[in-house]
C-alpha cells in the first residue's frame, strides 16, 4: 500500500476529518478481538471497554484506520481488546509515541489509553507536551487512583494519607488533580467521567471525537481488588446525585436530587455550593466549555476542595485551536508549495562545489 | 614583488582565536578556497566547550585546523604547520602542538597587559625567547584592518570584527588559494548590509596585499592540485553528510523520514539541518526529551515511517528502553548516536568512540541490535542509507555510531549521481497470511520471512490486518502473548538469528595488506580509519609491513572476519576507548587482539599509532 | 562529622526552620566560589548570580548548610559559582536529586537552579512532582525562552511562531505559561521575577525562603545571543510600566505609569484591565497569595493572554501544606516514638523461626 | 489406621491452582510446618502473570513448589513427586512437569464441562487414560470442604475458600508434618474473626483426617530432618533478605538508609519491605519514575546517606544515566537490579540472568560500575551488605544482580549474630586536604586515597569544605572543570583503575573439586548456584569428576579468576541469558569457555545441567 501522509489542502481541521470513513458502519463485535480479556472479575475496566467497543463504529470511520497505543497497567492492555490496530508499549510513553504516529499519518484515529500511572506517573511529562502541543490524540486516563498492575502501591492521584503496600503509615503527598493539570498545561479539551455510567461515558467520548486536537479524559475507574469503592460516593444511587455536579456547556451548574444546588462564584474569585431555591438560578455560573481562558474551568475543577467529596464530570473545556500535526503538515505543504518538491540531486550538489577532470 | 615560492606537498593550518574572532567562518572560507583550487583536504574544528566563555579566556578559545596536500589525505594533520593566533589565549592553548620551525602568525593588538595576564602569562611571549622555535610574524591584525577601513560608515567593532577576513586575505596570499568563492561568499553574507560586505572585502583584500607587500613573508608556498577521481566535489562535514544520507534512503526508498529529537552536543545540528528539508516531506519533531524523541520516531515507524532519532551519549542512555521495546516490537528505527567524550556530561563538544559496548549491550534482556559506524566525514552518507537498509530489511532498531569529529570534520566529497545510490526497495504486508483453523484467512504480524527472519510490517490504514504489537513475550507466528518458557527461549534465539543473519547481507571485510605479507593487522573502526590509514602509510614509507582493515558493520560482524584475523600473526586495535571492540574480537575469536587506547576526546595523532604499530610489528 | 538526619520534636514548621544559623552573616564574597564565571558577557544569569550572592548572606544561615543542585544548561552552571556546596547533574534531574537531599538532611537550605528547558522540557515531570508534594526545596527557574546551551533552539516556553536553529519555518506548539503550570501541578508557592530588577528579584527570594516547602520563582532572563530583547517590552523605562503588573499581597492590582490601570473580574470570571478612574479602586482584584485556592492566582497567571503584553510578577501563591519531608520524617520519628527504635537483632529474627541444635 | 510409612530423602511437592485458590498461602504454610520439622528446603513460587486473569483460565494458574529433605537441599526440584492441582487449568499447566509414577491430587469438583473447555480438554482427563503413567487421587476437595463446614455461620463462598486448608492438612498428614504453627497462623490471620479461624481449622483437620482415614492413600511418607548447622533459623525469600542486609548495613554502618524507587515487578517486595522500618531510619521515597528514584538516592548520597534504588531490567535501562553521573561523581551508590526476562516489558514475573552486559556496558562513555550477585534467597542477606561495603569504601555505585527466581524463592535461614556481620566504618571528610598555592589550606573533592583511589566523602554541613561536584570531567585532584586532553584521559583510567582495585579487597574464586583432579569446571554466577550444584553433586553421584565455581564478584573478578580457569581443561559456562559471562570470560582471558544457556525464564533443572556436565566431561 502506499501510506498516506499527506492530508488534503490545509486549513482548519475539525475533530475525525482526513481520516476515511465507511458507508457501514461496523459492529461492536467487529471492535472486538479475539484476545481473551484478562482483568479481574469486576473490574472497572470492563465497563469502560465495552462502552469503547459500542461507541467506535457509531463514528462510521475505517477500523482499519483506528490505532490504540497505550503504555504498561492493567488499563494499558485496552489495546489487545480492541480489534484496531494497537500498540501495548512501554510505561508512560504512549503519549509520545502516538505523537509521532499522528504527526505522520492524518489518516488516522489515534488514541492513548492507560492508567493514572502510566500518564500521571512516569508519563507525566510525555502527557502535559502532547497537551499544550495539542496534537490530535484522544488520551484517554483510566484513573483508579491506585497502580493495579503491580499490585497495589500508591499513585500520583491517590488521596493523602491513602494506606497501601508502599506507604504503610499512610502517603503524605498531596495527589493531582488531572483535570487541573491539564488545563495548567494549556490543554485544549479536558472531561471527566466515571466507567460505570455509559452513557454519560459515551456522551464525553463523542466531545472528545468531535475536538480536533488533544482531548484528554478523565475516567474514574474501580480497582475492585486494590482500591475497591474509591468511587461509591458518585455511584451510590442514594448519594450520587449530591456528588455528582455534571456540567453542561451553556447550562447554569446544579445539581443535588432535583437540581436543588448549585454552584455560583464569590467576589473573591472563589466558587461555592449554594441553594438554588435561595439565590435564584441566574445567581449560577453558567459553564462555558468555549471560554478562550482556562481559569473558569480551572476553578470548576477545584470544587471538591471548596465542597468536600463533589465531583464535577462532564467536558470542562473544549477550544478551537490549532493541532500540531496539522501544522506540521501545513508547513510541508508550504514548503513544496512556495519551493516545489524536494529535489535529491540538487539537494546534494548544493554549497560550494567544484569539478575535477 | 616577486617572492620566492616553495613547493609543498602537504600543509597543516590553524586558525585559533577567541569565540567572538570567526575562527570558525575563516576556516571554513579557507577550506573552500582550498578545495576549489583542487587540494585534497581534511579539517577539525575544535569549539570551546558548550558555552561562550568570557572574551580573552582559555576556555573561550576557539579553533579550526586544515589540512590539504596534493595527494589524498587521511586526517586533519597532527602538528600545523601554520598556527594564526588571534590573542595570547589562542597562542597559550595552541603554540605547543606547532611543529617545530612552524610559521607563528599572531595578532599583536590583542597582546596586551591585561589579555596576557588573563591567561596567566607573567610576561608578553613575544618579547622574550619562549617563541625562538618557531617563525613568528608579529603583526597588528586589528588595527591594520580598522585602518584599512577608515572612511568606511561601519563601526569600530565592524571594523575591528573584519579581522578575520584580513587574516584570511593574509593566509589565501600565503598559499595562493583562489579568492572567488570568498568574495562571492562575503557578497552574499552581507546581501543586507552592503557597507559591510565592501568592509569586509576591503579587510580581506587589504590582508593579501599585506602579505604582498609587506618584508614580513618572503616566501610563498604552493601546494598542487591532488589527482582526485573526475566529477564534482563539495566539502561536506558528516552532520551533513548524514542528514543527506537520510534524505537520500527517504527519497530512494519512497518512505516519508521523521526526525524525533531531543537536542545535544554534538548532533543537534541533524536536527537543524533536517528541519530545512521539508520539501522532501521530512517532518522533525523537537522533543520534551530523549525519551520522547525516539517514542515518536517508533510510532511513526509503526506507521509506516524511516523513524529516526539522534542524539549523542546521555540521550543513548535515555533511549536504552525505547530501543528494547523495537527490538521486541521488531519495526525499524535508527539511532544515531553522534559519541562525545564520557561518562555523564564529560567533555560534550570532544570525540569518543565509548559507545560501542553501549550501543551492543545497553538494554536489559537478550536484545541485539545491527550496529554500523562510518569512516570519514562523507562516509557519513552512505553509512546512514545502509542503516536504513538494514532496518528497514529487517524490520529492526540499528545504531548508527558517528562521533563529535565526524560530526564536526570536513572533506571534499564526490557528490553521487542519485541513481547510482542503492534502491530500498520495501514490501508492506497486504494481505493475511495465515489460516484460522477453519481456514479462514488471518493476519499473523510475526510470521517471519524465511531468509531475513524479518517479520511483516503491517501499516494501519491496511484493511484486514489490523493487529496488536506489545512489549510482552509473543508466540512465535501469532504474535499472541505469551508466558510459554520454551516459546521465549525460541524468540530469544530468533531475535539474535535474525541479527546475526544479517552478516550474509554485507561485505567481507576488506583488508588493505598492499603485498599480502604483512604479519601485522590494524583493524579499526569509525572515526580512526583516517589516523589509522595515515600511520600506515608512515610505517609504508619506511618499509613496514602492515595490513589495515577497517569496520563499518560492528553488529553483526562481516562473516569472514575470523578467517581474516586468522590470517595475521598480531592483530593491533586502536580505539578511543578503553577497548571496546577488543573486547568484543577477543571474546567471539579467542584472538589475543592488542588494544591501543587514548581517551583524549581528539583523534589519534598518526605518529602515535605509526609507534605503535612499530612497536608491534618489531615484537611480533 | 555525625549527620543530623533527625530534626528536633516535630509540629508545622516555617521557611528555614532546622537549618543552623550563625552568628556572623557571610559577605558575597564568601559566598563567592573562586571559579571564573563562564557565561556571555552580558547575559541575564550574571544579575542572577549576583542577586543570589548577596542575598544568601542576609538569610545568616551556616553557609557550609546551603546545598545549590542544578541540572545542565548556561542557567545549570550557577553552583559553580557560589561558595556552597553543590552538584551539577544531569540535565532534568536537579528537582529529583534535591529531592532525595532535603527529605534526607532536614538541616540543609537546598536550592534547585536551572534553566526553561531544564525544568519545563525534560524536567517537566520532576518539577510538577516536587511541586504536588511540596519538598521542601527553592526552585528558581532561569526562563530564557530558548535553550541556551546548545546553542539556540526553541523551548516549551517559546512564543508560538519562534524561528531557530530548529524551527526554521517557525515553532507551531504553544508554550507552557510556568506559573499556570506550577498552580496546576498543585504549587504552594508560585512567583515571577525578573533577572534585571535585583530589588524586586530579591524580595522574591527572600518570600521564597520564608515559605516552607517547594517555592517555584520564574525568573524572567535575557539570553542575549540567542534570544536577545526576549524582555524588552517589561525593562525599557519607556514601557515597562504598563507593561509589569506588580503583584503584592493584600492590595489591589494596579499599574500603569501611575498606576492609573487596574485589574478587575468580570462576571464571566476572567480578568479585565480598567483605567482605576473609571471605575474605582474598590472594583479592583486584591490580590490574595494566601487564598486556599489557587484558581484566583491562576487566573493572573493568564493576563497576559487577556492584555497582550501585560505580564504579571511578584508572588503568585504562598499558602501553608505540610512539606513533604517533614512528614516523611514525622513518620520515622512516629514509628520510633510508639515502637522504640529498631531492633536489628530482633528483625532478622522475626517471623516463624526454629532453632537445631 | 496404622498405615504403611516409607522412608524417603526427599520430596518435591507442587501446589497449583487458581489465583483466588490461595495456592502460595498453602506454599507457604507446609514450607513453614517443613521447616518447623526441621528439614533442609528450597521453594519456589510461580505467580501467574502480573494481572488476575478470569478463574479457571490458563493465565490465571498459581502455583508454589517446594522441595525438602533430609540433607541440604540446593534448588526447588525438577520434577515434583507430588502435584496437588485445584483445577483443570491448573492439571494442564503442570502435569507434564510431575515424576512418572508421581502423585497426582485433583479436585474433582472443579472438573466440570465449563471448566475443562475453558482450557481445551475436550474430554475429562480423569475420565480417560490419558493420566495413567500417575497415581491419581480423585477427591472432591470443595464439597468435602463445604460439607465439614456445615454448621458454620460463614458464607458458602468462604467455606469453598477454605478447601486450601483441606488440601494442606491433607499433605500435612501425607507428611507428618507438625501442626501447631499452622493452627496458630490460622488463629493470628483471622484473629478478627474467629468463625473464620475455626472453620479453616476445622478444614485442615478434616484434611488430616481425610488422609488418615479413607483407602485413597495407602502410604504415609517420611523425610527424616536434615543435619544442619545448630542455631536459629527462619525461612526467607531473596526479596527479604535483601531488605535485611540494606538494614543490616545502615546499622552497622551508622549511615542512614535512603531508598528511593519506582514499583515494578519483582522488586516492588523490596519497597514494601523496608517502607515497614521507620523505626530503624528507613526512609523510602517512592519516586515518579525510575530516574527521580535514583535520582533521588544519589541526592540522599551526597548528603551522606546509603543511597538505594530497586528496579528490574526496564527500570535500570532508565537509570543509566544516572549511574554514569555516579561513577562520575564518585559517590556512593547502589542499584539493586532484580531481574527479569526480557527484552522490553518481556514476561515480568519470570526470572532471566541477561542484565549483566548491561551492568557491565549499559551507560555511554566508559564508566565501570562493580557488579555482585548473591547465589541464593538467603545469600541476598550477605549480598547486599557486601554490595554497600564496596560502595561506601570505594565511592562507586554498585550493581547488585538478583532475579525473580531468588526474589521470590526462600529457603531456611540461619539467622547470624548482629555482632558477626561485617563492621562498615566510614570516615568522612572533615578537613581541608590541600594546600593553595599561597599555603592556605584548601577542599579538594577528588584527592584520591592512595590504597582505594577513593576520593574524600564531604557532606554538605561540614564548615571550610564547601565543594561543587558535578557531571563535567575534572581535573585530577581539584575536581575543576578541564577540558584537557590528557586529564581526561588520567581520570578515565583512574576510574577504571578504581574499580579494578577492588580485586584487592575480595575473596579468591572458591573451587569445589571434592578430589582435586577434575579437567572440567562448571562456572557460574548468581542464582544458578542451587541446580549447578545440584547437577555436579548427580555426576559426581555416578562416578564423574566435575569441578563447580560460583561468581559473587563480577566486576572486577576475582584476582585469581585467570588461575583458576587455568587448571581446568574445559570449562562450561551454564546462563539464564545467551552467554553473557562466558563473552567476559573469554574476552579477557581467552579461554574457551563453553556457554550453555536456556533462556526460558526458569531456573536450569538440575537433570539437564548435568546432561551438559556429561557431555563436555566425554568430550574433552
Ligand atoms: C519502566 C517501568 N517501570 C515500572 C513498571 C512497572 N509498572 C507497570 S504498570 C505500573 C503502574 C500501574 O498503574 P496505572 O498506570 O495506574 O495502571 P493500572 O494498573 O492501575 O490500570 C508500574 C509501576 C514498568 N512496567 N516499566
Ligand atoms: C540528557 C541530555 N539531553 C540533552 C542535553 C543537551 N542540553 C544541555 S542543556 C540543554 C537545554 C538548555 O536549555 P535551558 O535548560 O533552557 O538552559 P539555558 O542554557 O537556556 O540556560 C540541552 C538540550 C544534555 N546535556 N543531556
Ligand atoms: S488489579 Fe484493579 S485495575 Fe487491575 S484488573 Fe484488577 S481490578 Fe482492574
Ligand atoms: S547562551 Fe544565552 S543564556 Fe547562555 S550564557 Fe550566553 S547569553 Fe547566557
Ligand atoms: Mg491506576
Ligand atoms: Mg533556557
Amino acid at each position: 500500500m502506499s501510506i498516506p501522509v499527506q492530508g488534503p489542502p490545509s486549513g482548519r481541521r475539525q475533530g475525525l476529518d482526513l481520516v476515511p470513513v465507511t458507508a457501514e458502519k461496523g459492529t461492536k463485535k467487529e471492535y472486538t478481538s479475539d484476545q481473551e480479556v484478562r482483568w479481574c472479575p469486576g473490574c472497572g475496566d470492563y465497563a469502560i471497554l465495552a462502552a469503547v467497543q459500542s461507541f467506535l463504529p457509531e463514528l462510521g470511520l475505517k477500523r482499519e484506520n483506528i490505532v490504540c497505543i497505550s503504555g504498561i497497567g492493567c488499563a494499558a492492555r485496552f489495546p489487545y481488546y480492541l480489534n484496531t490496530y494497537g500498540m501495548h508499549s512501554i510505561h508512560g510513553r504512549a503519549p509520545a509515541i502516538a505523537t509521532g504516529l499522528a504527526t505522520s499519518r492524518p489518516d488516522l484515529s489515534v488514541w492513548v489509553m492507560g492508567g493514572d500511572g502510566d500518564f500521571m506517573s512516569i508519563g507525566g511529562n510525555h502527557l502535559i507536551h502532547a497537551l499544550r502541543r495539542n496534537v490530535n490524540l484522544k488520551l484517554l486516563m483510566f484513573n483508579n487512583r491506585i497502580y493495579g498492575l503491580t499490585k497495589g502501591q500508591y499513585s500520583p492521584t491517590s488521596e493523602v494519607g491513602k494506606v497501601t503496600k508502599s506507604t504503610p503509615a499512610g502517603s503524605v503527598d498531596t495527589p493531582f488533580n488531572p483535570v487541573s493539570l491539564a488545563l495548567g498545561a494549556e490543554a485544549t479539551f479536558v472531561a471527566r467521567t466515571i466507567d460505570s455510567d455509559r452513557k454519560h461515558l459515551t456522551s464525553v467520548l463523542r466531545a472528545a471525537t468531535e475536538h480536533r486536537g488533544a482531548a484528554f479524559v478523565e475516567i474514574l475507574q474501580n480497582c475492585n481488588i486494590f482500591n475497591d469503592g474509591a468511587f461509591d460516593l458518585l455511584k451510590n444511587p442514594e448519594t450520587r446525585d449530591t456528588a455528582v455536579v455534571r456540567l453542561e456547556h451553556g447550562a447554569p451548574v446544579r445539581f443535588g436530587n432535583d437540581g436543588e444546588k448549585g454552584v455560583r462564584m464569590t467576589e473573591r474569585g472563589a466558587l461555592e455550593v449554594v441553594d438554588v431555591a435561595e439565590v435564584g438560578e441566574d445567581a449560577l455560573l453558567v459553564h462555558d466549555v468555549k471560554h478562550e481562558e482556562p481559569a473558569l474551568a480551572f476553578m470548576l475543577s477545584r470544587l471538591g476542595n471548596v465542597d468536600d467529596g463533589v465531583t464535577p464530570i462532564g467536558v470542562f473545556r473544549a477550544v478551537d485551536r490549532p493541532a500540531y500535526d496539522d501544522q506540521v503538515r501545513e508547513q510541508l505543504e508550504d514548503a513544496v508549495r512556495t519551493a516545489g518538491p524536494g529535489d535529491l540531486a540538487a539537494l546534494l550538489a548544493s554549497g560550494d562545489t567544484w569539478t575535477t577532470n | 614583488m616577486a617572492k620566492e615560492v616553495q613547493q609543498r606537498d602537504r600543509v597543516i593550518i590553524r586558525f585559533a582565536g577567541d569565540s567572538g574572532d570567526g575562527m570558525q567562518l575563516t576556516g571554513d572560507r579557507f577550506t573552500s578556497e582550498t578545495a576549489e583550487f583542487g587540494n585534497d583536504i581534511s579539517t577539525l574544528p575544535d569549539f570551546p566547550a558548550e558555552i561562550r566563555a568570557p572574551a580573552g579566556t582559555l576556555p573561550g578559545v576557539s579553533a579550526f585546523q586544515l589540512h590539504f596536500a596534493d595527494h589524498d589525505v587521511m586526517t586533519p594533520g597532527d602538528a600545523p604547520d601554520v598556527l594564526v593566533a588571534m590573542n595570547p589565549a589562542a597562542l597559550k592553548a595552541n603554540v605547543a602542538d606547532l611543529r617545530v620551525g612552524g610559521d607563528l602568525i599572531v595578532n599583536t593588538d590583542e597582546f596586551t597587559p591585561r589579555n596576557l595576564a588573563k591567561v596567566g602569562y607573567a610576561a608578553n611571549p613575544l618579547e622574550d625567547d619562549s617563541l625562538s622555535s618557531y617563525q613568528v610574524h608579529s603583526i597588528p591584525l586589528t588595527s591594520l584592518t580598522v585602518k584599512a577601513l577608515e572612511g568606511y560608515s561601519i563601526t569600530r567593532k565592524d571594523a575591528e570584527r573584519a579581522k578575520n577576513m584580513f587574516a584570511l586575505g593574509l593566509l589565501s596570499w600565503l598559499y595562493n588559494r583562489p579568492t572567488e568563492t570568498t568574495l562571492a561568499f562575503l557578497e552574499r553574507k552581507f546581501a543586507k548590509a552592503p557597507e559591510l560586505a565592501r568592509s569586509n572585502v576591503t579587510a580581506f583584500n587589504a590582508g593579501w596585499n599585506f602579505g604582498e607587500t609587506t618584508e614580513a613573508f618572503t616566501v610563498r608556498y604552493e601546494v598542487k592540485p591532488a589527482v582526485m577521481p573526475p566529477g564534482l566535489y563539495r566539502n561536506i562535514t558528516g552532520n551533513t553528510a548524514l542528514s543527506y544520507g537520510l534524505v537520500a534512503a527517504s527519497v530512494r526508498s519512497g518512505l516519508p523520514l521523521f526526525l524525533g529529537s531531543y537536542p545535544i552536543t554534538p548532533a543537534s545540528d541533524i536536527l537543524h539541518e533536517l528541519a530545512k528539508h521539508k520539501r522532501f516531506g521530512v517532518r522533525t519533531f523537537q522533543a520534551e526529551d530523549e525519551i520522547a524523541g525516539i517514542g515518536a520516531a517508533l510510532g511513526a515507524a509503526f506507521g509506516g515511517a524511516i523513524g529516526v532519532t539522534t542524539t549523542s551519549g546521555p540521550g543513548v542512555d535515555l533511549k536504552s528502553e525505547a530501543i528494547g521495546l523495537a527490538v521486541t516490537l521488531e519495526l525499524p528505527l535508527l539511532i544515531c548516536d553522534i559519541q562525545r567524550a564520557g561518562p555523564s556530561t564529560g567533555m560534550p563538544t570532544k570525540a569518543e568512540q565509548s559507545d560501542l559496548l553501549l550501543a551492543m549491550f545497553g538494554r536489559h534482556g537478550e536484545a541485539p541490535v545491527p550496529i554500523i559506524a562510518p569512516r570519514s566525514p562523507s562516509d557519513c552518507f552512505d553509512a546512514a542509507i545502509e542503516a536504513v537498509r538494514i532496518a528497514v530489511t529487517y524490520r529492526t532498531p540499528v545504531f548508527l555510531l558517528s562521533d563529535a569529529y565526524l560530526a564536526n570534520g570536513s572533506e571534499p566529497w564526490l557528490v553521487p549521481d542519485v541513481d547510482s545510490l542503492p534502491e530500498l526497495p520495501v514490501v508492506f504486508a497486504t494481505e493475511p497470511n495465515h489460516a484460522k483453523a477453519d481456514g479462514s484467512p488471518e493476519f499473523w504480524p510475526y510470521l517471519r520471512d524465511s531468509t531475513t527472519l524479518a517479520r511483516p510490517w503491517a501499516l494501519p490504514g491496511t484493511p484486514g490486518l489490523e493487529h496488536r504489537i506489545g512489549g510482552i513475550e509473543k508466540a512465535d507466528g501469532s504474535g499472541n502473548i505469551s508466558y510459554d518458557p520454551s516459546n521465549h527461549d525460541t524468540m530469544v534465539r530468533l531475535r539474535q538469528a535474525k541479527v546475526d543473519g544479517i552478516a550474509r547481507d554485507i561485505p567481507p571485510l576488506e583488508v588493505d595488506d598492499p603485498d599480502g605479507d604483512a604479519d601485522v593487522l590494524v583493524l579499526g573502526w569509525g572515526s580512526t580509519y583516517g589516523p589509522i590509514g595515515a600511520a600506515c602509510r608512515i610505517v609504508r614509507d619506511e618499509g613496514g609491513k602492515v595490513a589495515q582493515a577497517h569496520l563499518r558493520h560492528l553488529n553483526p560482524l562481516p562473516a569472514d572476519t575470523g578467517d581474516v584475523l586468522s590470517r595475521y600473526r598480531r592483530v593491533l586495535i586502536p580505539e578511543m576507548n578503553l577497548g571496546q571492540l577488543a573486547l568484543l574480537i577477543r571474546g567471539k575469536f579467542l584472538v589475543d587482539a592488542i588494544s591501543f587506547t587514548r581517551v583524549r576526546g581528539m583523534p589519534f595523532k598518526s605518529d602515535e599509532l605509526a609507534d605503535a604499530i612499530r612497536d608491534v610489528i618489531e615484537a611480533s
